[in-house]
């Protein structure tokens, strides 16, 4: 088996918005996702969040195509009002069709 | 007891302690922290705990005398946001949305609050009605509905996905335990209460110290932006919850709520959520600033009203219906 | 008692209530969630809770009477995983390995099903030897051993690492704190026992209920796998116990255990292990499919047992020895 | 100082399973693991851990070779029946030394 | 009592027996692990407690008889850490980090040392003072602050940042706990603390079993450390206490203690701290092995004190005050 | 909107260190930074975190320039005595100013 290359996004986001952005992801076409938990702060201010002490972190391993729709929608629909971030780098896997389709 | 007597004896429960050393905590930049999954574990138990106890108070009293004081408060959740949000807009000059997050807070209810209030009225020897839970039920959801209509209407938050918002608001985890609790006690009576009244009834006080612990410090972090809110939010997160701890107290009179139970409903109307609320706006309203509607009900409400609110309902509920 | 009349004393107790909160939450899809680290401190307190509460009786009660229930309960340890096994595969038509997990699932034992029928036999009045802690200790571990046997023999899994399973069961969390449990207070005695009862005693059956809402709300995650299941593992799910559940009481009443302690040895029979079982399982026959047995273990026999398994098995006791 | 490559392994695994990657791991070549706690779904359907409520995410600098190995290792051995999942890509660090050996 | 009786009282202590199943799980590899929030979760409870029953004490207890005591613990954080310096560096020919680390953690405390000689007196039915938790709170950080100055002075830790050290060491949560509680139970007194007593007085030794359960478990882990430690470690380890346990029991005798009150003075004084002083260590003198405090601290001294110490400074107390 | 590109810096350090990296970060330019709790272990012997069973991971996101001066600090100041180590990857963003400055 040799390697292929997938994107993989990673989105830290207040604890609140977990089933919107999943649900986002699934239309967007990934195949799964992966959720940590994390604290954090960044240049917005305090967020409802906050005082319940949890963002997620979410990583999904897409193909490229994907990747770029993920990070689009998430700039449109999420950075005007909430505390989310985003961001996507290569990695390599073994049978990427697993996540590519 | 003089009001000055009532002040004192709160002042120096265990809890209110406890929520003050919180605050120090946070203030001296102590590394004391709380984990999170203590804190969600302690609400939990908090909220299944009122409820089961108010479900056995059900199972064993008539509700005729229930559905006045029901209308009452479902009747507060109706006006209160309307007139928190025309305060918040006219006087205070906030955008719709953070006059909207303002109403849905104050409307709907603490029950952290509330337990607090049992807890007073127990010390000070004042009994109330059982079926009290049933109205932080009642009061808890429907201020919120309103407040997130009234910004509908308003036309100020297009970016919101209030069904969604509704949806989560009904089967919100506190709305969830609160009346799920009140049915298992309900169903179980006194006999199967007694079964776990050790850790539901005995516990609760105790578990009660430790949630308001923690409660300090996230009210004392949230003192760093009293100075950026103003003077607006700061007179209205302590003179919205007196007015409405007023009318509490009066609906629940000519209700023919008991001295104890009229202060309760006086308690509930003056506080403000920051479990149910906050979820819900920051979800259907979130141009709204969290920083403004969590700092008014966390960093300044919550505190006036354990400090000094619930001595004072108390003190206007005798004056309203005498003791 | 009829056994309606039992029926409805078990539904009505806080714990089966909370279990069906549980399921509620879940299908209603609530925001509640319990913290992993509380489910898992429950279930480290249960066990150990359950064991000194043993090993205390024991310290006192005279062993005489033991052997011949400890003979009993390790016969049924391996009977019972053959029979689940064979009936899995006869009937069932499951590939080895999913046959070979079924029956180390119903052969082992649910520690909190046990727990559960002490405290129903405590709101019916019916008393039960001291030692059947003891008898969850040995009926735990060999009929998973068996099944793994059953399916080394047959040839179904050179994928698994039966050696460290092996190892990892019999250093299992649940034996560990089972019989260190018990150890602890067979040494400590009642005097020592006396002084962490509050904790262990008297919170029990709170912690008990707390444990059941959150299970209800696991064994509600496995109800949408039910239709793919099918229709043999539903009846395998509900008649397995029954008939396990009848041995049990069978083999108990021949060891000369009490009313209660027979009761007690059917519903350890009848029930299917989620802690020990699944563990190991996924590491010894990973080919074996997890919706499968968590599903009959977890989302159809643990609801069945706790809500009519406790009385059905009592009743089998009273006509078998005769109250 | 300046900086050298390596490759960073990230395995996503449910939770049972902690033990014996860690051996493989070492085995490999690992010189060293980072564990954080995740929940997530794929393409598989609930495992074991799924109502446990864990899976691990195991992350690994290693050497390029050791990178390949572990894929490798896991494709082999793991994805068959377990759920896991893993991915390499490369890092840059001080003193690749610690992780290249 | 003879000491082997005591030993033996001890020893069959569920507490004393929880810590040995901890250490038990650890040696057979058992996946037994308590989560991280729980062991949190505790450490903030029995400090809290400790501090609210010691302030309730206090509220009811003149304190005349409190200075003396409280000078008396001062010079042994004084003293101790001196001693133990000059020891490690003398005769264990240790590094100046690594001696002063050593010198921090024993001249200071541990809190749960403390909570089981409080236990073990109890059982044994010897009554001490109630400010004892007041001198706990005082002997924490001179001995730290010290050991960190004489690192300082003989010019073995340019690489550290002692003041940040020294600030998180006054706001540590065990002072802040310590201190608050104790705050929180003098000013609400017997009557505000009955309201809490159920989870902070009757729960204590049942959490404090909960808590060496997990205590074991990390013992056990710096087990695997004790060969690369080497003999003076070791012998430093168990002399090291029972000399300053001999200097705590005589200073408390001097200072007026009650026999309880010295005992208890003596397990101070012996006890090495493993929450303030690994803390502030780290971050002043990160040079410092932690491989060798830790291993020292909680493998060797904690087990020590927990298993014969108490019974031993017990018996030396009878000694030099006469039961 | 596209993409641009900006350093993720990681940072494996136990607990006792949160206070001084996340100040550090914030002198060496930092706009934020994410945590998340993790265990793990290498070729250091044990670390005070250890037994309170916690390190943590700091993640930020960081034009190159402050990528390199933040895993020279850390190489310069914690490597030495500290259970630490760093990494630094390429990552795509959207906005890339709110990272970047
Ligand atoms: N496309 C993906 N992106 C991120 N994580 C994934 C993805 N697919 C699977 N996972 C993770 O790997 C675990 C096992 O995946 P699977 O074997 O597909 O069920 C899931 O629980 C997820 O945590
Ligand atoms: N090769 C590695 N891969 C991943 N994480 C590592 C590696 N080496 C060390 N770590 C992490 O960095 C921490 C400190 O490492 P060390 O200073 O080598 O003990 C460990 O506890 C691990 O969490
Ligand atoms: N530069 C950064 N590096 C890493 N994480 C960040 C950064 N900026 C923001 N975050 C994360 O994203 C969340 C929201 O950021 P913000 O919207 O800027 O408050 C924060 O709570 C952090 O967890
Ligand atoms: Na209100
Ligand atoms: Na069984
Ligand atoms: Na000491």
């Amino acid at each position: 088996m040799e390697l292929t290359t997938v994107k993989l996004v990673t989105i830290i986001a207040e604890a609140v918005l977990e089933e919107r952005i999943l649900h986002d992801l699934r239309q967007l076409g990934a195949r799964g996702y992966t959720i940590g938990e994390v604290r954090g702060s960044g240049t917005r201010g305090i967020h409802a969040s906050e005082w319940e002490g949890k963002n997620l972190r979410i990583e999904t391993l897409v193909g490229p195509e994907v990747a770029e729709q993920i990070l689009q929608h998430l700039a449109n629909n999420y950075f005007p009002y909430f505390a989310v971030i985003a961001y996507a780098t290569d990695v390599q896997v073994m049978r990427g069709t697993k996540f590519r389709g | 007891m003089a009001i000055v007597e009532l002040v004192q004896i709160n002042l120096l429960s265990p809890m209110v302690l406890a929520f003050a050393l919180g605050i120090v905590a946070t203030l001296v930049h102590s590394d004391l922290k709380l984990p999170d999954e203590l804190y969600t574990t302690l609400s939990i138990y908090l909220l299944l705990a009122i409820g089961l106890k108010g479900g056995i108070a059900l199972s064993q009293t008539s509700l005729a005398a229930f559905w006045a004081p029901a209308i009452a408060t479902l009747a507060l959740g109706l006006i209160i946001p309307v007139i928190a949000y025309t305060v918040a807009r006219r006087l205070g000059r906030l955008s719709i949305a953070d006059a909207a997050a303002l109403a849905a807070h104050y409307g709907s209810v603490s029950a952290v609050t509330f337990a607090a209030s049992q807890t007073f009225l127990d010390t000070v020897g004042v009994r109330y009605e059982g079926f009290m839970p049933a109205l932080v039920a009642i009061l808890e959801v429907p201020a919120i509905v309103i407040a997130l209509l009234i910004a509908q209407m308003a036309g100020g938050q297009q970016d919101g996905d209030w069904r969604e918002a509704l949806r989560e608001l009904v089967t919100s985890k506190s709305i969830l335990l609160l009346v799920g609790g009140m049915i298992i006690g309900w169903l179980a009576g006194p006999h199967g209460g007694k079964e776990v009244a050790p850790l539901f009834v005995d516990l609760f006080k105790g578990a009660l110290t430790f949630f308001l612990l923690e409660l300090g410090m996230v009210a004392a972090r949230r003192f760093r932006d009293l100075p950026s809110a103003g003077w607006f939010l700061l007179g209205f997160a302590i003179m919205m919850p007196v007015f409405n701890g007023f009318l509490g107290v009066w609906f629940g009179s000519m209700a023919g709520l008991s001295l104890g139970g009229s202060t309760i409903l006086g308690v509930l109307a003056a506080s403000a959520s920051y479990i149910a609320a906050p979820a819900a706006v920051r979800i259907a309203l979130p141009q709204a600033n969290p920083g403004f509607y969590l700092t008014a009900a966390l960093g300044i409400t919550f505190p006036f009203n354990l400090a000094l609110g619930l001595p004072l309902y108390y003190t206007l509920a005798t004056w309203i219906i005498g003791s």
